[in-house]
Order: C-alpha cells, then structure tokens, then sequence
C-alpha cells in the first residue's frame, strides 16, 4: 500500500451505489433535447390517426357518414366500429375484467368518447379529415350522479350487460351496478359500534381527479404484413402487459409482437390501461399496410382516458371515551364511469382500498364497496398511488382528526394513542393485511419536535382569540397526515393482472472488462431507473455505477416483467436486481476462489472485490473477476458471467410518514397560503437520497393541486367542463410552496436490501395533510368536515356558511 | 388541435391591412399577439379563412409622450409595455397589471392592443383603460376615429369596432403627479382570467380622497367603470364605512358568470373586496 | 392549400422550408426539421413544452405559426450546449441540482431559463418562480429547478453556488 | 341556464300570437338564422349562425312549436348540431298578456343546454352570450310585430 491506494472510504465512494446521491445519467440527453420520446419517433411511409369523439355524453349513434371525410386530401381510411367487428376488436378487455368499446358500437356513453379513426397522411390531414365526418346522434337522458345511478327509473347505460345478474367480481344488483365487495368482520364491527363511547360518521369524498402526465398518451404502430410482426411503440408504464394484452385479443402470436416504450414524459398512472388509440393504430397499420402514429391532445387526455379516484366513502369510527379506537365501518360509492376500467390486480375490485384501518390499531373493522357506471370516462387508475391507497389514507387520515374534534383531542396525540406500536410488527390488520414494519412513534415526535408543533398550536390558539376579538381576518390550519402505504404489488398469493402474477425481473450481463448491462421488466417514466438500478448493482457486485448501463422498455430485450406503477418498482423489480445480483456476486466468488486457489468460504466480499479472510493482500477485484469469467473458470463451470432473477415479493411492502402542513386561510377571499409544509418520509432503505427527495417534492406538488383543486368536474348535463390547463388545476412555479423533507430508516425485514418504495407517499400522505390543514382552520368556527378540493371560493364559502363572512 | 387552412397576409402598412380586412369580409381576421385567437383556431372553433397578421406594420410599435397623454402603439407587447420607464414613471399601473398578465412567455408575444380589442371580460387592460380615461384610435376605409375607452366595449367580444377597422393605437393622459393606484387581482393561478379584479387610480388632498376612479375586470361580460364606487369615496378618507359603500356600489353593478372561478355571489363579494384592497393601496402609495 | 416557402436561422444555421400557412412552428421544428427537442404538452399555451427562444424572445411556439417566425433567429434547446459541446451552466445546473425527472417540460424550462437569465443574471427566488411560470413541470415540484437556475447563474456570474437552507 | 325576461309590443295578442306563428317572422328575428323550412306543422328546420368574437358555428336542426294555449302560450323548442362545435339545445315558454287592446307584453323563460367542445371550453363566454342572444331574438321580434301592427 502507498498514498496512492485509494482508502475505503474512496473505493466505496468510486461505485457510487446505495445511498449516495449519484447524479443522473437520464439527464445527459434529456437536458440537450435528445430524449427519444413516442413522439418523436418517425418511421418511413408513417401515417397519423386521429379520433372523431362524442359531444354526447349518452347518446344512440345512428349514422356515421365518412363520404365528405374521404375526400379530404390525404385522407385514407376512416375506421369504425363496423371495421373493427370484421377483425373482432370491437370491444376490449379492461384490467378489471369489464368489456369497453374501441369504437362506439351502437351508443356512446360518456363525452369525447371514440367514435371513428380518421387515418390520413399527417396530423393535419387528419384533423382536417375528422372534422369532416358527419354523425348522426340520439342523445339519451345522461347519468352524472353516482349516487343516482342505482334508483330504479336511472337510465341503463350498458346495454350489452342487461340482464347479467353477475360480473367480474360477483353479483350486481342493478343495471348500473358493477361489484359489491366487502372485506372484514361485519358481527364484530357492528357490535363494537354498539359498545362504543363515542361514535362519528361522515360522508368524505374523494372527487375525480387526473393524472396528466406532461406527455400525453401516444403510440406508433407498424406491421409487416410479410412477416407477419407487429412493432409498438408507445407510452406504456407495463409493455409486456401490453404485448400480452395485444397477443390476447388481436390474435398474433406474442413472439411476433414487439413492444418499446421508449422514454416517457411521465405516467402517474395515465400510462397503465389499454386505450383505445393504440388498438384503432394497430388496426389502422394492418389495414393500409403502413406505420400509424397516434398522439392524444391535452383535451382527450384530460378528458377520455384514465380519471383517478371518484371515491364517496360514508365513514364510521367508533371509540372509547379517552381516545382508544375500537371500530372502523366504511362504505363506498365507487364511480368508474362507462366502463370498469380500474388498472388494479385481478382480485381487487377496490384496489388496496382495505389499508383504510392506516396506521391505527383497530380491532375490528368492516368495509363494503359499491361500483357504478355513470355517463363519465372510464379510468380509475392509481394516479401516483398504489390502487386506491390514497383514497384509504384520505379515509382515515380525515376520520382520525374529526374524532379528535369530537373527543377535543389533540389529533398527534390521538393518533399517537392509536398507532401500531414497532413491537406488533409484522401486524395483522383487521381488514387482512400483514404490515411488515413500522416505527410510527419515533416518525411523529420527531416530525413534532421539528417543526415545532406545540409552539404551532399555542400560536393557533392566539390567531383563533384574535380572530374572535375582529384584529385578523386570516384563520390558520394545521394538517397533520400520518400514512401507511401498502405497495410493491404484489405476491403472487394475491396479485396478478389478467391472470400474470406480479412478480418482476432483471437480467444482468457483465462483460469481460467489467462493465456490463441490466435489463429490468420495469419501466421508468422519470424515476431514474437508469441510474438507481445501477446503484444497487455497483453495492451488491463492486461495480462502479457507470459502468452498469440499465435498459428497459424493449419487450424483445428485456425480461417479462409487469411494469412500473403503485410504488412496485423498488420493491419489486429493486428485489429481483439485487437478487440477480446476488447470483452474479455467487458465482463470482466460486471464480474468485479457483483463481486465489483458497476455498470460497475462505473469502469474503469486500466492497468492489473477494478477500481472502485473515489474508488482506489477497484480492481479486470483480473487474478482474469479469475477465477471469471468459478465460479461466474454474473446471466444470460455464463460461460467462450473467443472471436472470424473476422476483415474487412474500408480502407488500409498508411506507409511512408522518406530515404536516400550516395554513393560513383569508375569510374574506378564501385565498390560502401554504406558509410551511413538512415531510418526514420512511421508505426503508434509500437507494438515492436526491432522486427520493425529488421524488417527495414532486408528489407533494401534485397533492397539494389535487387537495386544492385539481378536479375533474362534469357538468349537470355531462359535459366535462376542466378540458385544459386553464380550468384543470395545474400549479406553477408560483403557486407551488416549499417542501421540507426529513426522513426515518425502518428497513423492510423481508426485502433484499430492505427498501419500501417512496414515489407515491407523498400524494398518498399529502394530500389528508393538506386537507386537514383546511378543516382544521375551520374546526374552531363548528365544521367538521369541508370536501376537497379546497378552492378558494370553496373556503370562502365554507367561511360564510359558518358565520365568519357576512 | 390543428387549425383549419387559411390565407395569410402580412401588410406593411394600416391601410394596406384596412384594405385586406374589407375586401376580404368578416371571415378574415386580424392577427396580432395570437395568443387567443390561435388556441380557438387549433380547437376549430374560429375558423378565419384569411388571417392579417399585424406584425409587418412597424408604425404599430412604440410608446410616445403626446402632451399630456402617453400614445401607445397597439402591436406594443406586454413584455415592451413592461420594459418602458416611461410607462413605470407615468402610469405605472400599467407596469403593475401588466406583470400580471399570463405568463412571461405570453407576455412577450401579447400586445395591447390585442389585449384591448379583441372585448374579451376576462382580459386585464380595458378595465384599466377605462379607470385612466383613455381613447383608442380606430382606424378603417373611412379613416381615423377616437373612441372612449368607457364607450367601446358592448358585450362580451362585441365591441365598438366596426368591420374592417383596426385599433391602432392607445391614448392614455397621464394621472396627476403623487397619484395612488393599484390593479388587485384575485386569480387562482398564473395564467388565469381574473376571478374578479380592480383597479383604482386616485388623488389625495388632505387625507381625504380628492379624485378617484375604478375599473373592474371579469365580473360582467364587458370591463366595468365603476363611476358610483368612485363617487363613494371621493370626499372621504377612506374609512370603514366608505370602503364599504364603495365595495357595494361595485358589487352592484357586477354580473359575473358562475364557472370554475366560483359561483355568482363569490365573484361579486370578492369583487367588492378586489376595489376595497385596491382604494387602500392606492391610497396608500398617493403622495 | 398552397404552400409558403419559409426561410430562417435555427440555432445558428440558416433553414428553409414549405409550410402551409396554418403550420405551427413546433410542429416545423419538429417535424420539417427533425429537432425532436422541443415538446408539445398542452397545445392552449399553458405548459410551456414548447418555448423556444425568437429574437431574444422565450416564445410559445405552439401559438405562433411558422410563417410568422420568417427571417427570425431561433434557438431551441438543441442549441443551448456550449460551443464545445459540453453542457452550458443551465444544462449542468438541472444535472446537478435535479431539476429534472421525466425530462419532458426540460428543453422548454431551460431556454426560458435561458432568457430569464440573460435578462437578469442574478434573479430573487421569486423572481425565478415569477419567470418560469409559463412552464408546467409534472414532475420536481419546482424546487430543484429553481436550484438549478440559481446554480447556473452563480456559474455564470463566477461566484460559489450556495444551496438555500432547508 | 336558464333566463326569462319580457318584451313590451305595441300591438294586440292575437297579432302577437300570429307572429309567434309566422315561419317567416321567426326567420327574420332568430339572430344568425340563415334558413328556415317548414316541414310538417308546426315543425321546422333551421340553420343558424353563432358568432361570438372569433369563434363561429353553424348549428342546423330542428324548430318545434308544441304546447299550444292559443293566443295565449305556446312552447318553441330547438336543438340543433354544430358540427366540431358541438350541440345546442333549449327551449322558451312564451306567455303573452294583453296590456291594453294594442299593447301586448311578451314573458319568456328560456331553457338552454349546450354541449360538446364549446360548453367544454367555451363556459366561460356562453351564459352571457345565450343570454344576449335571447334578449336580441324577442326585442326584434318586438320590432318586427310592432312594425306590422303600424303598417296594418
């Protein structure tokens, strides 16, 4: 050794893995404009199909007339429904085990639905050519109201389902009805409420909302008739779950089918579902022959694929009369629009929604989940949340703080009473999960001592009298969250979609210099795979994180793997990396044993290579290893140094975090002002520090549009009235507050290197923060619950029902 | 979102655009910043077959002192309008609302003059010309004409323009020296219309409102002149119940739409606030 | 429809085309001359994907037709590298601060980043928030982007960058 | 939405009720009408122009004439496509009260419903305009009846 003989702590620091903030590779290309997205793939001879959409929300088609469209110039092919039947793709399977139209097929049922697709020379043509199909329509009365949709004289919507007393998920009791599902003991639950001191109950809703990613979903079809292949490219959170999904219903073997997402402009959620653009495309291309582009603009995004949430959930809490809960009954109406088009695993007709017990110690609890069809798009996918977890944690979390209003309970000491103590993990939650760890306690005092929260509630107090005394007309808010998440889906005990069970994958090459490539079946949309995948190998094999270079996307390439979505890429796809990192590590040793002639059991890994024990100048480094793995293995052994992992998780993984947002609301305007927010984050093992933190930051930014107000609102007649960034919330640069991000460490007990996942925390956790700092702000005037989102005239109107504006 | 075809034009000079728009009849519209018109073309609910694009006409540009009155060409921008010393020093309400226009992108491509034309309520600029006393310069085959700020706007995109006639420029007299003003707009995010928003140009004598005058944006399908809400005030110094009969006098004249902004009686009641805050303020910085 | 002939310099190079008057310029850029860089997000002159830099001006150019951009100077974020080649302040600046995840709104944050910078070297927080609100980012919540700008115009005024505190 | 308002005409209701009954009448007051058939009794179709700034549409469809309380009442009811603008539907209950022998107040209680792209994005501008609309269409169809009762 000499000076120049890097110290650990240097060799360590040359891998960049786990742990250290290693700056992106993504961004070399995408800061010089050299992404490649869907868009921007451009194949000879490509065409561009555009939809012909409903302005009805509910009507009989009677009349397509394509004549005038046909004779736009550069107009090719207008494709209807009719066509479709000829190829059997008139109808598709939903992920929730439902049926949609493609194309309307007799009635449309929900506004901008797909009538026609008008295939033309370029986008502009196109256009040109959708505008010129005329259709002739018999508008019939619309549903808008969940809550209407099950009275007796409520128009039927699906008529292709009259008189299917069953569906996907069991029995249905109306025409409008989709699945009652019910979890948890109902005796129990009941009797527990027949006990209790004291009982609430709310109807707290959830409106619909949207993911929106800043890319839209798009596609590019290609077929080669004389092959007999179909390439796709497109914006897909799960390729091969597309190519499944295409090799099922277009009947072309799956090997023929090639799926590439290439890089995507964000998903959210958007990028899960099957819509009907990438069927009419790959239709359309098999038609003419020809590559066919298909770009959705931001109005039919917002508008025609994939609403999130739309959850009406009647609550009940039940407790002791110093704060002990004992009961938790929950009711939902479930709005999933035209078609049950919900992106969740097979078996769950609500997603995870049974995570609504939280973070809280009940006993017993009983949940029941109504689904309906209204005259509204069909979606209910995860928007950045694992399948209706936020909904769960927007349940409770607002329960939580109007029980303690009711027993003039400080809501971090309620809940502080109520949490799961860290010597009940792994725990059994009353509606059937395991939470596999947990320290909930430390999490919330140490996000109390933080942010100071008694001084915080004394200077409430103070506001609150000075308020009452007319010296201040702005009212302040403190909004606490505290959330469990279930993600990581999922065990094959209870996860599949269609039938595949959710496990995930990664081959990994190393090459003879050391350096090598992983391919993983899950699929960034800015996370920064590329980059922390890498990180995981370089700790668990010694090699630097550049010289990894990760590719996703490529259903030829990559391993089958279910994709990226719920928060599962970590847990998941982050396990079976490690794990086919450990393989590669495994045989490396048995290589590094014949070369160092000692017994591997003698030898110890040691951060970017083999010692052997008690011999520290013997080391044979992986970069040596790599070689030595294409010319001198040991005898009887395969050359090469390569591993596959097909990981299926024995359970979820559980993040928390304990939040907390200060308010301040004006009365007079209902403006607010989000003077402090902060986010104390555990997701177990960090793998990247910065990307978790952006992570935080940019779900925070889209809980705190959602909570106030980013909807998607439809008129009493069914129009969809929040088309464009001007009517859908969309927070800028200005109106977006100041993120404070902390953290705790609770390792996962059953992860390979104990991460949890953390993308979807901060919309699951903050958006009950946000909301609670509203009502919270309003508690003292006599509320105890104001629906989202909280708009400025919302909170005006709140103020003035309440007395404090006359 | 694609536009339909059109015909462009790029005249060099009013007439020969004045010329253009007559001989061309009413399915040809001017172009100026674009960034209203554009979006309703690509979602094809305008559908011009000829477009005048006024960015060829240099004489449309600049902000010049004419005696008492600031002149400001209509193809000025937002982002020139802001950039000017003379508008900051002179009118700096103008400055002021100006920032509060869109975005900075917008800014630099919005002008003037579209802002004022075009008689969209939710648009910033007229109420504000209003509230200054300013004319506009209308221009058409029959020559030039004058028309009050106050008297040209008459429903919502119905404005005192005749076809074929293009405002080309903006007269603005310059407020007393130590005036008071002040644009309060309440808007749910950059970017917005105005949930409500008013402006207020004042003087001072004594502690007491000398002159003062209110406009107000996007409460009523034209900009609004609120003479009675001024007339409240006046004589006043500003106290509680003056602020209040001022807000009322505003609010009474207000008859917003019920959107995604809020319902009717949120618009009119923030709207007597916007002219509540914006009396303090201006009040405030008169000297 | 008869099509225009269009001339113009785009990141320094003199370009021509055939545009149908009603041809945006993103989709001219884009399409006519194949820089894929800048991004169509909203298409109602709201998300900014599509700013690119005319004549000293951050323009939207999903609301400007190309026609109207004739004998203009263009830069897109295909021509915000430096001359070298190497990444120029702003670009490092988004590396390093992570401004960026899914990258789709970056090429239009930074060459209006770009002109907010040239107009005021050393810009206030707010100001920065002020002058990039024509930008939509689904992503980073901002905070990291307003970083990166900050960054970027230490790097160009040749002082330390120091971090806000938390 | 929903509006109603009334119009003061100089002339009696039965020469009021006639108007209300006039195919040609009705052409000359609906604003932007470009034609108007008679079809079968007391139905019609139409084309009518809308133009509200830059936006323009064509809605064509069908006039309804039902309800009759004659010369007191009746119900006009449209609806009509408007092509990529979307569609457009709505109705007025007209009532009619004799003020004096020659004069005749006119109530109306408009019910209108749009749909599609403009009522997507387009809600911001249309109340006031329908609004205007209604107003334009029964002060000129004052004019025009108190014209008529002047020449006879």
């Amino acid at each position: 050794m000499n000076d120049l003989t890097p110290t650990r702590e240097q060799r360590t620091a040359a891998l960049e893995g786990m742990g250290c903030k290693r700056k992106r590779v993504e961004d070399i290309r995408f800061t010089q404009g050299r992404g490649n997205y869907v868009d921007d793939v451009k194949l000879p001879g490509m065409l561009h199909g555009d939809f012909v959409r409903s302005p009805h929300p509910h009507a009989r088609v009677k009349k397509i007339d394509d004549s005038e469209a046909l004779k736009v110039p550069g107009v090719l092919a207008v494709i209807t429904a009719e066509t479709l039947k000829t190829v059997n793709l008139a109808w598709m399977p939903t992920l929730a085990g439902d049926v949609q139209m493609v194309l309307a097929d007799g009635k449309v049922l929900f506004q901008n639905q797909e009538v026609a697709f008008v295939v033309a020379t370029d986008r502009y043509a196109a256009d040109d050519g959708i505008n010129a199909v005329i259709v002739e329509y018999e508008p019939l009365p619309p549903l808008v109201d969940p809550f209407k949709a099950m009275d007796a004289d409520a128009p039927v919507l699906r008529e292709d389902l009259v008189g299917k007393t069953s569906g996907a998920h069991g029995p249905r009791k109306h025409n409008n009805h989709i699945f009652e599902w019910t979890v948890g003991d109902k005796d129990l639950t009941d009797a527990a409420f027949g006990k209790a001191d004291v009982k609430i109950k709310e109807m707290i809703s959830y409106h619909r909302t949207h993911p929106s990613p800043l890319e839209t979903c798009q596609c590019v079809c290609s077929f080669d008739k004389i092959k007999g292949e179909l390439t796709i490219y497109g914006t897909f959170q799960a390729p091969h779950v597309i190519r499944t999904v295409v090799a099922l219903i277009a009947k072309i073997p799956e090997h023929k089918i090639h799926v590439i997402a290439p890089d995507i402009g964000g998903g959210f959620g958007n990028k899960v579902g099957a819509y009907p653009g990438y069927i009419c495309a790959a239709v359309a291309s098999i038609v003419t022959g020809k590559p066919v582009k298909w770009v959705e603009d931001r109005i039919e995004n917002l508008t025609a694929t994939s609403f999130a949430r739309d959850y009406h959930m009647t609550t009940e809490v039940a407790a002791t009369k110093d704060g002990k809960v004992t009961g938790l009954r929950v009711h939902v109406l479930a709005d999933h629009g035209a078609f049950d088009a919900c992106a969740d695993p097979s078996k769950w007709p609500a997603g995870f929604f049974n995570i609504v017990t939280g973070s809280y110690d009940f006993p017993t609890a009983h949940l029941a989940v109504d689904g309906v069809y209204t005259n509204k798009a069909p979606g209910g996918v995860a928007y950045r949340c694992s399948f209706r977890v936020t909904e769960a944690a927007y349940c409770i979390e607002r329960a939580m703080d109007i029980l303690a209003q009711k027993l003039k309970m400080d809501p971090a000491e309620l809940r502080l009473k109520n949490f799961i103590k860290p010597e009940q993990f792994p725990y059994h939650s009353a509606l059937g999960w395991e939470y596999d760890s947990g320290d909930y306690h430390t999490a919330m005092r140490k996000m109390m001592e933080t942010t100071g929260y008694a001084a915080l509630r004394k200077e409430q107090a103070d506001k609150r009298a000075a308020f009452a005394r007319g010296e201040t007309r702005d009212i302040m808010g403190l909004g606490i969250s505290f959330f469990t998440e279930i993600v990581g889906a999922g065990p094959s005990k209870n996860c599949d979609i269609l039938g595949i069970a959710m496990f995930d994958s990664c081959e990994i090459r190393m090459h003879p210099t050391g350096a090598g490539i992983a391919r993983v079946g899950s699929k960034s949309q800015g996370q920064g795979h590329e980059t922390t995948w890498a990180q995981i190998i370089a700790t668990e094999i010694g090699i630097p994180a550049d010289n990894i270079m990760v590719e996703e996307g490529n259903t030829d390439t990559a391993p089958y793997g279910l994709g990226t979505y719920g928060s599962r890429s970590t847990p998941v796809a982050g396990a079976a990396i490690a794990m086919a990192a450990r393989k590669i590590k495994a045989k490396a040793q048995m290589i590094a044993a014949y070369k160092l002639e000692v017994h591997e059991d003698d030898l110890e890994f040691d951060i970017d290579g083999f010692r052997v024990r008690g011999l520290p100048e013997k080391f044979m480094s992986m970069k040596d290893i790599c070689w030595a793995a294409y010319n001198s293995v040991p005898p009887g052994m395969e050359p090469g140094l390569e591993a596959v992992s097909y990981y299926d998780p024995p359970n979820m993984t559980y993040p928390f975090g304990a939040y907390l947002c200060v308010m301040d609301i004006d009365v007079d305007t209902g403006v607010y002002k989000v003077r402090r927010f902060y986010a104390l984050d555990d997701c177990g093992t960090r793998i990247n520090p910065m990307i978790i933190e952006g992570q935080v930051h940019g779900g925070l930014t889209e809980a705190f549009a959602i909570a106030m107000g980013q909807e998607i609102r439809y008129d009493e007649v069914g129009n969809v009235v929040t088309g464009s960034f001007m009517d859908f919330f969309m927070p800028t640069a200005v109106e977006t507050p100041h993120w404070e991000t902390d953290f705790t460490v609770t390792p996962s007990p059953h992860h390979p290197i104990g991460a949890k996942g953390v993308g979807e925390s901060p919309n699951v956790g903050g958006v009950p923060a946000f909301s609670n700092a509203v009502n919270d702000a309003f508690s003292f005037l006599g509320s105890t619950h104001i629906q989202m989102p909280h708009d400025f005239w919302r909170n005006w109107k709140a103020a003035k029902d309440l007395g404090a504006v006359a | 979102m694609i536009p339909g075809s059109f015909s462009y034009h790029r005249p060099a000079s009013v007439a020969d655009a004045v010329k253009l728009l007559v001989d061309l009849g009413e399915d040809a519209r001017p172009l100026a910043g674009g960034h209203s018109l554009v979006p309703m073309m690509k979602l094809r609910l305008a559908t011009p077959t000829h477009l005048v694009d006024l960015h060829g006409i240099a004489g449309l540009k600049g902000i010049s002192r004419d005696g008492q009155n600031l002149v400001i060409g209509a193809m000025t921008t937002q982002h020139e309008l802001l950039a000017s010393d003379d508008v900051a020093k002179a009118v700096p309400i103008l400055h002021e609302a100006a920032l509060l226009i869109a975005d900075p992108q917008v800014r630099y491509r919005g002008t003037i003059g579209g802002n004022v034309a075009n008689g969209d309520p939710g648009n910033d600029m007229p109420a504000l010309m209003m509230t200054l006393g300013a004319s506009y310069r209308l221009e058409g085959a029959g020559g030039a004409r004058d028309v009050a700020a106050a008297d040209f706007y008459q429903g919502a995109y119905f404005t005192a323009l005749e076809p074929g006639e293009i405002l080309t420029s903006i007269s603005v007299p310059v407020p007393a020296a130590g005036h008071g003003y002040a644009y309060e707009k309440l808007k749910r995010k950059v970017g917005d219309y105005a949930t409500a928003a008013a402006a207020v140009v004042l003087t001072m004598s004594g502690g007491k409102v000398a002159t003062c005058s209110i406009g107000l944006t996007n409460v009523h399908e034209t900009p609004l002149f609120a003479v009675d809400a001024a007339k409240a005030v006046i004589g006043t110094s500003l106290d509680t119940a003056a602020l209040k009969k001022a807000a009322a006098a505003a609010s009474a004249i207000m008859a917003p739409a019920a959107d995604a902004r809020g319902p009717v009686e949120y618009r009119k009641h923030v709207g007597g606030i916007m002219v509540t805050r914006a009396l303090q303020r201006a009040a405030s910085v008169a000297k | 429809m008869a099509k225009t002939h269009v001339t113009m310099k785009v990141n320094g190079a003199e370009v021509e085309g055939l545009v149908e008057p009603r041809t945006l310029l993103v989709h001219f850029i884009r399409e006519n001359l194949q820089m894929t860089g800048t991004h169509i997000g909203c298409e109602t002159t709201h998300c900014g994907a599509c700013t690119v830099d005319i004549d000293g001006m951050s323009v939207k150019s999903c609301t400007m037709f190309a026609v109207q951009a004739e004998g203009s100077d263009i830069i897109t974020v295909e021509g915000m590298a430096n001359a070298d080649g190497t990444l120029s302040a702003l670009q490092e600046g988004f590396r390093m601060m992570h401004g960026l995840q899914c990258g789709f709104c970056t090429p239009g944050m930074i060459v209006r980043a770009h002109r907010l910078l040239k107009e005021n070297s050393s810009p206030s927080e707010p100001e920065i928030r002020m002058g990039i609100s024509g930008n939509i980012c689904r992503c980073t919540g901002y905070q990291n982007i307003v970083k990166a700008i900050q960054y970027a115009a230490a790097k160009i005024n040749g002082v330390e960058f120091q971090e806000a505190a938390e | 939405m929903q509006m109603n308002d009334s119009q003061r005409i100089p002339a009696s209701r039965e020469e009021v009720w006639a108007a209300l009954n006039d195919p040609a009448v009705l052409k000359q007051c609906i604003p932007g009408c470009q034609s108007l058939d008679v079809t079968a009794p007391n139905e019609m179709t139409a084309t009518v122009v809308f133009r509200v700034g830059p936006v323009k549409a064509t809605f064509s469809g069908k006039v309804t004439l039902s309800d009759f309380d004659p010369p007191n009442a009746y119900r006009i009811s449209g609806e009509g496509s408007g092509g990529v603008a979307g569609f457009a539907k709505g109705g007025a209950l007209v009532r009619l009260e004799s003020e004096s022998a020659d004069v005749t107040v006119l109530y109306y209680d408009v019910d209108a419903q749009i749909g599609g792209k403009l009522a997507q994005l387009g809600a911001r501008l249309i109340n006031s305009t329908a609004t205007k609309l209604a107003g334009e269409f029964f002060k000129s169809f004052a004019e025009v009846v108190s014209a008529k009762a002047e020449a006879s």
